[in-house]
């Protein structure tokens, strides 16, 4: 158990301080970019096993007793998340292989990839509120630098707003944060949860929650907070828009779920509203901000915007019902479109660079001719783009459906409009790339006779090989809804009951 | 050189034994080493290290002087309402020649409130000095000030 | 002693703020390091400010001198110093390198890339 | 287990379809169609049971925990369902092979076409509300598919699209309505929630219907959204002919039939239903009568019997599901056939305008019997199916309540229909003939036996209403009604009143055909109304979506960073400021007692140097102000007993200053300075920041929820962490975790730097060339004005 | 406000104190004004001198040697901030 | 030019302030310092002797590569970790072994991970400054 | 005895300090300023440090003290010429009241040809 743990931060930290030290041997950071990322996946996959069988676990680093040293914790929900990072990690590594260009790789690509694992994979594990500070800021450092990884002059404008508003978030968590040690006296998350029990409600801890709601929100582009991820998503080589795209968003809307089950539970009626509204409100302006665009990348950054209200709906529902059934059938949606939501996310990156590598363009009107001359891709394309749309009955419609279910149930009738008329203007985008990209015939003059461009054996296969994976996923999370859904909700279970978490991590209390 | 680590080296050793570690203590140590050191310079073969001690003992006297007396003529002037300074930037050519020399030299120069190093010579054979009085507009007065005071005596005790 | 360190916090936060909104890509990182001394000094005061003596322990003793300061948020802040000093180095680098690219200071010059 | 195999094996098949066309070429459809006629066997078997009652149940758990399960039940309505679709499935795929031979995506069509027909029968078997809906939504993806069959040409894609929105909106409304549905009822299974009678009484009653029917509408292409079926025979025509007439366009039909047991009865039922049924089947018949192109005079039709359908089951009652059940079967033949044939017509002659053929009975006899036998049951014409049914109907009508205007609506659009029949299946064939784009000719079997064999069993049916309709119009209309219709379908009534209104219609119908283009010209003129039809409002709709979209882009992602700053900080101070108001026992206390002097004085300095840097104009006065600020900081740490913190502070400080000399020293300082307003408000804002963080402080210092865990630390230092420095233990012992976390990001902003100076862009690679070609080469020779900055000329040596 | 101390050095370190810190606020006058860059630098320069004496000081008000470390870096770096703003100055000249 | 004067101080500070590096590394753990501080002065050091030298002099006097430093102070701090791991100990748990011949000194994994942090403090400041001043 | 020796050591370097102050504000250019502040600071900060090293007496904390006070005697002057070396070659403008400059004759040939 151990072991298992921190696995998932030792793995990825000694792997890049080995591409450091390979430096100059390219063919070596390769290699280990794949075979660090499968073993973090490797592990991940480990740990939830663990997990499954054995429950909420905790080690304590250094072996110093929580509260005092910092606890490492996983519940099904981060083994989940960790699970999914080292899925998209080894998809991207992968990828990269083929796609990623050899400047970029020898200015430390690999070594960033690693680290940026290493910070999601912390924040997802630790239970401590301040070393989830240090490790967003890890994954927020490599994420600088990979966005700006080739300093090309989209990439720097995009990356002057994704710095100075991702720093800003930094500075209200980092005040939260001390503001809250200030009034509670501890930054263990269980300690704190177990010593603001019986704190009244509203007040003070209102006021906290808020600013670590603007703090959170902000890294997981909720309206009216998002404006850092159009501007920069679209700038820096695919790969990394993908590994973007599924995991960091993510990374603050985890962090949403875990303080907003775990701490501010006291005031929920006001605070779980207010995440209610910011959700329907996220999801209409994402998917808004997407119809209003016509480049591939731009309008699938939109939409991760979108997503990220369904997946912090199910929080607000949840924190609204408190518990019992219906709390536990919201919040397993949300962690349901989570899972979701990466795996698709990631893999439509995925496929808009290869049509990128053949079309010559992300611009819908410079590209098409794709389902004439390439149906596996475009097939290949329909599985994420239709799962993202909630159509049954890929994985996307699970997720919606219980997000909708728990809405309907509870007489949320506002939030569940919002959340299907959402989901037929996403269905809606996602045609019109489609009749765009594939359908449409490539227009003449982009390369000469309308021909696409053959991709080569060896760079096919790594770029299809991730994309099949992951839509095959989409397509088995779909099918077997059954046993992921029951993953997520045991992970709300332990959501909800806070006790255990508590328990896990300060032992008999 | 050595003589002098040699005395150091003994007062540490009187205050390891005493097992007293003050200032004043290891003071102690270091007089009494170095009146040791001084009647078994005989027996040790010669050194340097007692000629110079004088030297720097007058040396440390006269730089305080000097830094006690400019000092007052510039708190005098920072302090009244009128200016009195006839200030210029002045060459003194230079006898000192090691690095060593030289930066000590301009440091102490710098270090006196009312001389500042400004620049080396390319050549460095003139410092360059910005002071602040020039007595009745005599730059040579000035120059040979400098010549004659601090730099001989930094050379007197350097050689 | 709170109060008045409160007050020094918001002053460091608004002129942050304020130096943030202007146009000008120096003036923003000015003030990303005015709002990283606001948020270490916040976290010094919010713990709880003791005068008191370092929390070292004296040779002899087994505990620091009664009174000592709180470790905890000053162990926080040497963190939180040097990851603001990391990711300051690496915005200025980047000021630096969109300046030249850009050829401007003018934050507004960098609307193309939402458009 | 059969059923379950009879829904996937349409899907199983579909993913081998493009393979097995590359290896059968021309024969892929006949092969193909041996699944629909296999399954249509199966279907045929089980008749005789279902027929006497009985019902095929079938139940896999999928993901119980949201109630999605595939159960199925195969009872009248669904086995009259089931063999339309494997039925003229069957015969789809025999014409579309011979319809598309030579086209090179044939395998692909083969494979959607298939998905469709799976998804149909599940729709039509499912008996889980849930997998309804997934078999519902399929049905809507394939048919975008395959009306986007010919995807070069724009109108082929809107029009695909149009479709897709249309019925994926009313299927959302659909998934909603069928949630509450299961809510309401208890149950996710509809045999359950049937036999738990109806729900007219339960308060979710109302959005729960509206929700239904909403998507039932738009499936079945109801008013005010039936405009996407007639954009959509852009689709080739096996597809028209089987999804947008025989079998997607009914599943509206069929929600209404299957869930009027449950929803049905009641007043609000009675009017929406039937109200709309009236409206749209008048109307589809009069927009029918306006159009030339066969195709789409075929689809407003549709529209117009889906109409009369719909109406019928609003009524309810015996009589009246009995005729819908009965007058969509005969539909299905008379107008599958009259699809294919308009095919044909447009396979052989290279037009599909109804007035410009014409006299093509010798050219073409087999299609014009097969397109002269449906005309006439589309018609009403005895002895053909169509008769007896439109005679149900009739009768039904006339005992619904307001009788006299629902019979007269009904006999008014079924004479427009009976002309749009002799314009589509008779006058093509008699009469004289008109040039043609291409030189008239018989089809190959394949693209006239499946109309011959539909049109065929309309003439079979009437004669012989016990060779098949009978039963399956009997076993439908008992699983709608929860018992049996005890009616038989009969040619002869005696002379009932339906008998005059038929006659009616067919006079009404010649009079109509013989004056089409008067009534044509009468139309036009109201074009300028039909203008504004939901055609126009769809567009008008994307169109404001469209300008929506922009308009919020352009507020929200301006592209100004400053505003965007200004957003999250107004957003910011609302939250906590809303916080703060709602509630007031948070306490703060302002303490000016025991301030010594040096650290008020620490104070002062800190923030005049913070206002230095604010207001001087120098930029390098500036940093040097943020040096001062940055020392009064560590000065403070010094006061409060950090001097690690300090000593910190103070080397991050000088190392930060020298960062920005280097960066800032040659950058020229051309700042634009905002307005007073900008200002004032930014300073408003900014002041507004520094308050609130100002009380966070107060507060934290004043409100101690528990005690501090630091204590433990001072204790644990030295006994067990064996160090006297509890700062750095903590550092390196007790949170060693975040030093960790922390010596990475210094790490990674280290590669950051190093990268974005050395890594440049080609100065005049164009931003879409790709990545690779743009940073092909390192270059260093691009960085900005030759300056060093440690070394102003290279011939200092370093010391030996 | 509590101003000086019971004893002779407390109040001597209280008043040097006073003395330097007073000094500091003229020192970020002559910050502000300039007028040249060099002034400013020098500005820069004296505060991290100040800063050390101010240690200094406030080690012997209140009897912690340990803070001299603080000084000793200080001094350091305020000595090397000054060499790299000079080589500045070098380069790009007077404001 | 740079100033003779200057590049005099230098070449007597260089070693001086070395040894204050060390120092201060190497009594962190009781005194205040550690290896951030003593990283960062070490740094400054080089900084300094960059100034009065010229870079190139810097790069020619290290004989380690920056990333190497970094990253084999990343990997001795992992390892540091790691070590009771392997001891069957949570991650990072203070193992402690004490010096022969000296009483009441210990050597422990929490100072190998200190002598990490500041490998990489050296490390990274380097590669951070010098290319800027390479501009 | 040490306490009285530091307090005055103490004091005075206290006064030195407040000279550095009022002489960075009033003298008329850069290198008086420098003439009168920096020099007054350093000795200042130097008196300071050692009533530290006078009042605590212990070796440790004097040898550290003592330390620091020749780092800062070490460094200052260095720092100070850095910086009046580098305003004069820019041309940092010399009082009216300068009656001599020795340095511009010598430098004039060759800032003809920057
Ligand atoms: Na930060
Ligand atoms: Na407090």
């Amino acid at each position: 158990m151990n072991v298992l743990l921190v696995l998932p931060l030792v793995l990825p930290l000694t792997t890049a301080a080995l591409s450091l030290l390979a430096w100059r041997w390219l063919v070596l950071q390769r290699v280990m970019g794949v075979a660090g990322t499968a073993a973090l996946f490797g592990s991940g996959v480990a740990l939830l096993a663990f997990v499954w069988t054995n429950g909420i676990c905790a080690t304590q680093i250094g072996s110093w007793p929580a509260p005092f040293g910092i606890t490492i914790v996983a519940d099904l929900f981060s083994a989940m998340m960790v699970v999914l990072a080292g899925l998209i990690g080894l998809a991207v590594a992968v990828y990269s292989q083929a796609s990623m260009d050899s400047p970029r790789e020898s200015f430390g690509y690999y070594p960033l990839l690693h680290t940026l694992l290493m910070g999601v994979c912390g924040a997802f594990l630790t239970g401590d509120l301040f070393n989830l500070y240090v490790w967003f800021e890890v994954m927020l450092m490599a994420s600088f630098v990979l966005l700006t990884l080739g300093g090309e002059p989209d990439q720097l404008r995009g990356a002057i707003k994704y710095v100075t508003l991702n720093l800003l978030a930094s500075a209200i968590f980092l005040a939260a944060v001390g503001i809250l040690y200030g009034v509670a006296g501890t930054l263990n998350m269980a300690d704190l949860a177990h010593k603001l029990n019986g704190v009244a409600q509203g007040g003070t801890l209102t006021v906290l929650a808020m600013l670590f709601l603007i703090a959170f929100g902000i890294k997981a582009a909720v309206f009216p907070l998002f404006f850092w991820l159009p501007a920069s998503y679209h700038t820096p080589p695919v790969a990394v828009s993908a590994v973007f795209a599924g995991l960091l968003t993510k990374v603050g809307v985890y962090a949403l779920v875990r303080v907003f089950t775990l701490l501010f539970v006291q005031d929920a009626g006001y605070t779980h509203t207010l995440i209610l509204v910011v959700a329907g409100l996220t999801m209409v302006t994402g998917v808004l901000g997407a119809a209003a665009q016509h480049d591939f990348r731009r309008i699938l950054s939109f939409h991760i915007i979108s997503q990220i209200g369904y997946m912090i709906m199910g929080l607000g529902l949840a924190g609204l019902t408190g518990s019992g059934e219906l709390a536990t059938l919201a919040l397993a949606g949300s962690v349901f479109y989570i899972a979701h939501h990466i795996i698709v996310k990631t893999n439509l990156f995925l496929l808009c660079g290869v049509t990128r590598q053949l079309c010559g363009s992300f611009e819908l009107k410079d590209m098409g001719g794709l389902y004439r001359d390439r149906p596996v891709i475009a097939m290949l394309f329909l599985i994420p783009a239709l799962s993202l749309a909630g159509m049954p009955p890929l994985s996307g419609f699970f997720a919606k459906l219980s997000l909708v279910q728990a809405g309907l149930g509870m007489g949320q009738y506002a939030i569940v409009a919002a959340a299907l008329v959402v989901g037929l203007l996403t269905l809606f985008s996602m045609s019109k790339i489609w009749a765009e990209v594939f359908w449409k015939p490539l227009p003449a003059g982009t390369d000469g006779d309308g021909k696409l461009p053959k991709l080569t054996s060896p760079q096919s296969s790594s770029l299809l090989l991730p994309i099949v994976l992951l839509a095959g996923l989409t397509v088995g999370i779909g099918l077997a809804a059954e046993p992921v859904f029951a993953l997520a909700t045991r992970a709300a279970d332990q959501l909800i009951d806070r006790q255990q978490y508590i328990q896990a991590v300060l032992g008999e209390t | 050189m050595s003589a002098f680590l040699w005395n150091l080296a003994m007062a540490v050793a009187w205050a390891v034994a005493t097992g007293t570690f003050t200032l004043a203590n290891l003071a102690v140590g270091f007089g009494l080493s170095f009146l040791i050191l001084l009647f078994a310079q005989p027996f040790l073969g010669g050194s340097g290290y007692f000629a110079k001690v004088p030297q720097v003992i007058r040396f440390a006297m006269f730089y305080l002087w000097q830094l006690i007396l400019s000092n007052f003529r510039v708190a005098y002037d920072v302090v009244t309402l009128t200016h009195h300074m006839r200030p210029g930037v002045i060459a003194v050519p230079l006898d000192a020649q090691t690095d060593a020399e030289i930066t000590l030299l301009a440091n102490l120069i710098t270090l006196t409130p009312g001389t500042l190093s400004l620049d080396l010579s390319p050549d460095r054979r003139v410092l360059y000095v910005h002071v602040m009085y020039i007595d009745n507009g005599d730059v040579e007065e000035a120059r040979r000030q400098i010549k004659a005071g601090i730099e001989r005596r930094v050379l007197e005790v350097l050689r | 002693m709170a109060t008045v360190l409160a007050i020094v916090i918001g002053c460091l936060y608004a002129a942050g703020i304020y130096m943030m909104l202007r146009r000008s890509l120096f003036k923003l990182i000015l003030g990303l390091v005015l709002l990283s001394h606001g948020a270490n000094l916040l976290i010094f005061t919010a713990a709880g400010l003791t005068r008191a003596q370092p929390p070292i322990i004296p040779p002899g003793a087994t505990v620091p001198m009664v009174p000592a300061a709180d470790p905890l948020p000053q162990a926080l802040i040497l963190t939180a110093i040097v990851i603001g000093f990391s990711v300051l180095a690496f915005a200025l680098v980047l000021f630096h390198r969109t300046h030249q690219t850009i050829g401007s200071d003018d934050p507004d010059e960098l609307k193309v890339s939402d458009q | 287990m059969g059923l379950l195999a009879a829904v996937l094996s349409g899907f199983a098949l579909a993913l081998f379809a493009p393979g097995l066309y590359r290896v059968a070429r021309g024969q892929t459809g006949w092969l193909l169609a041996l699944l629909p006629l296999g399954l249509a066997c199966y279907f045929v078997s089980q008749a005789s049971a279902i027929a006497s009652g009985a019902t095929i149940n079938a139940h896999f758990a999928w993901v119980p925990a949201l109630g999605v399960n595939l159960s199925f039940c195969l009872d009248g309505l669904s086995l009259l369902f089931a063999l339309l679709i494997t039925g003229i499935g069957t015969l789809v795929f025999v014409y579309a092979g011979g319809y598309l031979a030579g086209q090179p995506r044939l395998g692909r069509l083969y494979t959607f076409l298939l998905v469709f027909m799976a998804s149909m029968l599940g729709l039509v078997l499912a008996d889980n509300l849930l997998a309804l809906f997934v078999f519902w939504e399929l049905t809507s993806v394939s048919s975008y598919l395959l009306i986007g069959f010919d995807h070069e040409r724009e109108r082929a894609r809107a029009a695909a699209l149009q479709a897709l929105l249309v019925t994926g909106g009313g299927g959302l409304a659909l998934l909603a309505g069928l949630l509450l549905l299961g809510q309401a009822g208890g149950s996710w299974e509809l045999s359950t929630l049937a036999d738990n009678g109806g729900l007219g009484a339960h308060p979710l009653y109302v959005p729960c219907l509206v929700l239904v029917l909403l998507g039932a509408f738009t499936k079945s292409a109801q008013l005010p959204f039936h405009f996407w079926l007639p954009s959509a025979m852009e689709a080739p025509t096996p597809v028209s002919a089987y999804l947008h007439s025989a079998t997607m366009v009914k599943a509206g039909v069929y929600l209404l039939a299957r869930l009027s047991p449950v929803l049905g009865g009641t007043n609000l039922w009675f009017f929406a239903v039937s109200g709309v049924g009236a409206t749209t089947m008048l109307i589809g018949a009069c927009l029918a009568l306006k159009q030339t192109d066969l195709k789409r005079l075929l689809a407003y039709s549709t529209v117009s019997t889906l109409g009369m359908l719909t109406l019928l089951l609003g009524l309810g009652g015996r009589l009246a599901v009995y005729s819908a059940m009965a007058y969509l079967l005969v539909h299905a033949l008379y107008k599958g056939a009259l699809f294919l044939v308009a095919g044909a017509l447009d396979h052989a002659t290279g037009t599909r305008d109804a007035e410009r053929l014409g006299g093509l009975g010798r050219a073409m006899p087999v299609t014009g019997l097969a397109a002269g036998l449906a005309a006439l049951s589309m018609a009403g014409l005895p002895p053909f199916f169509g008769f007896s049914a439109k005679e149900l109907c009739y009768a039904a009508t006339q005992i619904a309540p307001a009788a006299a205007w629902l019979t007269a609506l009904t006999v008014l659009a079924n004479a427009l229909l009976v002309a749009v029949a002799v314009l589509v299946g008779l006058r093509p064939f008699f009469g004289k003939s008109h040039a043609t784009p291409r030189r008239a000719h018989e089809v190959p079997p394949s693209l006239w036996l499946g109309a011959l064999t539909l049109a065929v069993l309309g003439l079979v049916f009437g004669v012989r209403p016990a060779l098949g309709p009978d039963l399956l119009v009997g076993a439908a209309s008992t699983s709608v009604l929860g018992q049996s219709a005890e009616m038989r379908l009969a040619l002869w009534h005696g002379l009932t009143p339906e008998l005059a209104l038929t006659g009616i219609t067919l006079v009404g119908g010649f009079g109509a055909y013989r004056s089409r283009k008067l009534l044509r010209e009468a139309a036009s003129r109201w074009n300028v109304v039909s203008g504004w039809g939901p055609a126009g409002w769809y567009e008008l709709l994307l169109r404001g979506l469209n300008g929506l979209a922009l308009g919020q882009t352009h507020l929200l992602q301006s592209g100004y960073l400053r505003y965007y700053l200004l957003i999250i900080l107004a957003t910011t101070l609302g939250l906590a400021g809303a916080a703060f108001a709602r509630s007031g026992d948070w306490v703060a206390s302002a303490d000016w007692s025991n301030l010594h002097f040096y650290e008020a004085g620490l104070a002062a300095l800190i923030v005049m140097a913070a206002a230095v840097a604010l207001l001087v104009r120098s930029r390098l006065a500036a940093i040097a102000a943020l040096g001062v600020v940055g020392y009064g900081v560590a000065l403070v740490f010094v006061v409060f007993g950090a001097p690690d913190v300090a000593m910190t502070q103070f080397l991050v400080e000088t190392l930060t200053v020298i960062l920005f000399v280097l960066v800032f020293y040659y950058l020229p300082e051309t700042t634009v300075v905002s307005g007073v307003l900008a200002r004032a408000r930014d300073a408003v804002v900014a002041a507004a920041v520094g308050v609130l963080m100002t009380a966070l402080v107060l507060i934290a210092s004043s409100v101690q929820y528990s005690p501090s865990i630091s204590t433990y630390y001072s204790e644990q230092s030295l006994p067990a962490a064996h160090g006297r420095n509890v700062v750095n233990v903590i550092l390196v012992d007790f949170r060693a975790l975040d030093t960790l976390g922390e010596i990475t990001v210094l790490a990674i902003a280290g590669i950051g730097v190093y990268a974005l100076l050395k890594l440049r862009p080609a100065k005049n690679g164009d931003r879409d060339s790709s990545v690779a070609d743009a940073l092909g080469t390192r270059s260093n020779k691009n960085a900005g004005p030759d300056v060093q900055f440690f070394q102003a000329d290279s011939t200092v040596e370093a010391p030996k | 406000m509590i101003l000086g101390g019971v004893t002779l050095l407390e109040g001597a370190a209280a008043l040097a104190m006073a003395m330097t810190g007073l000094s500091m606020f003229f020192t970020l006058w002559r910050l502000y004004r300039g007028p040249s860059l060099p002034d400013r630098v020098v500005a820069l320069d004296l505060i991290g001198t100040m800063a050390v004496g101010i240690i200094a000081a406030y080690d012997v008000l209140t009897e912690q040697p340990i803070l001299l470390d603080a000084a000793t870096v200080a001094a350091l770096v305020a000595f090397l901030g000054t060499v790299a703003f000079a080589r500045y100055v070098e380069r790009r000249g007077i404001e | 030019m740079t100033s003779l004067i200057l590049r005099t101080v230098t070449r007597f500070m260089l070693p001086l302030l070395l040894l204050f590096s060390l120092l201060l590394l190497l009594r962190g753990h009781n005194e205040p310092g550690g290896g951030f501080s003593g990283g960062l002065v070490a740094a400054s050091a080089f900084v300094l002797y960059g100034l009065a030298y010229g870079v190139a002099a810097v790069r020619r006097a290290l004989p380690v590569q920056m990333w190497t430093l970094t990253g084999l102070g990343l990997l001795v701090a992992v390892v540091s970790g790691v070590l009771s791991l392997l001891a069957g100990f949570p991650f990072m748990t203070g193992m402690w072994l004490p010096l022969p011949g000296f009483n009441h000194l210990m050597m422990g994994t929490p100072f190998v991970f200190d002598v990490g942090v500041y490998l990489v403090v050296v490390g990274v400041t380097l590669a951070i400054i010098f290319p800027l001043t390479e501009e | 005895m040490s306490d009285l020796l530091s307090a005055a050591l103490l004091v005075i370097g206290g006064i030195f300090m407040l000279l550095a102050g009022v002489g960075v504000l009033r003298m008329p250019d850069l290198f008086m300023r420098m003439q009168a502040a920096t020099k007054a600071a350093t000795l200042g900060a130097g008196c300071m440090l050692l009533a530290v090293a006078v009042h605590f007496g212990e070796l440790t904390v004097v040898t550290r003290a003592l330390l620091v006070t020749a780092f800062v005697f070490m460094t200052a002057p260095v720092a100070a010429h850095m910086i009046a070396r580098a305003a004069y070659s820019v041309g940092t403008p010399l009082w009216e009241g300068t009656i001599a400059d020795e340095l511009q004759s010598a430098r004039a040939p060759d800032t003809q040809e920057n």
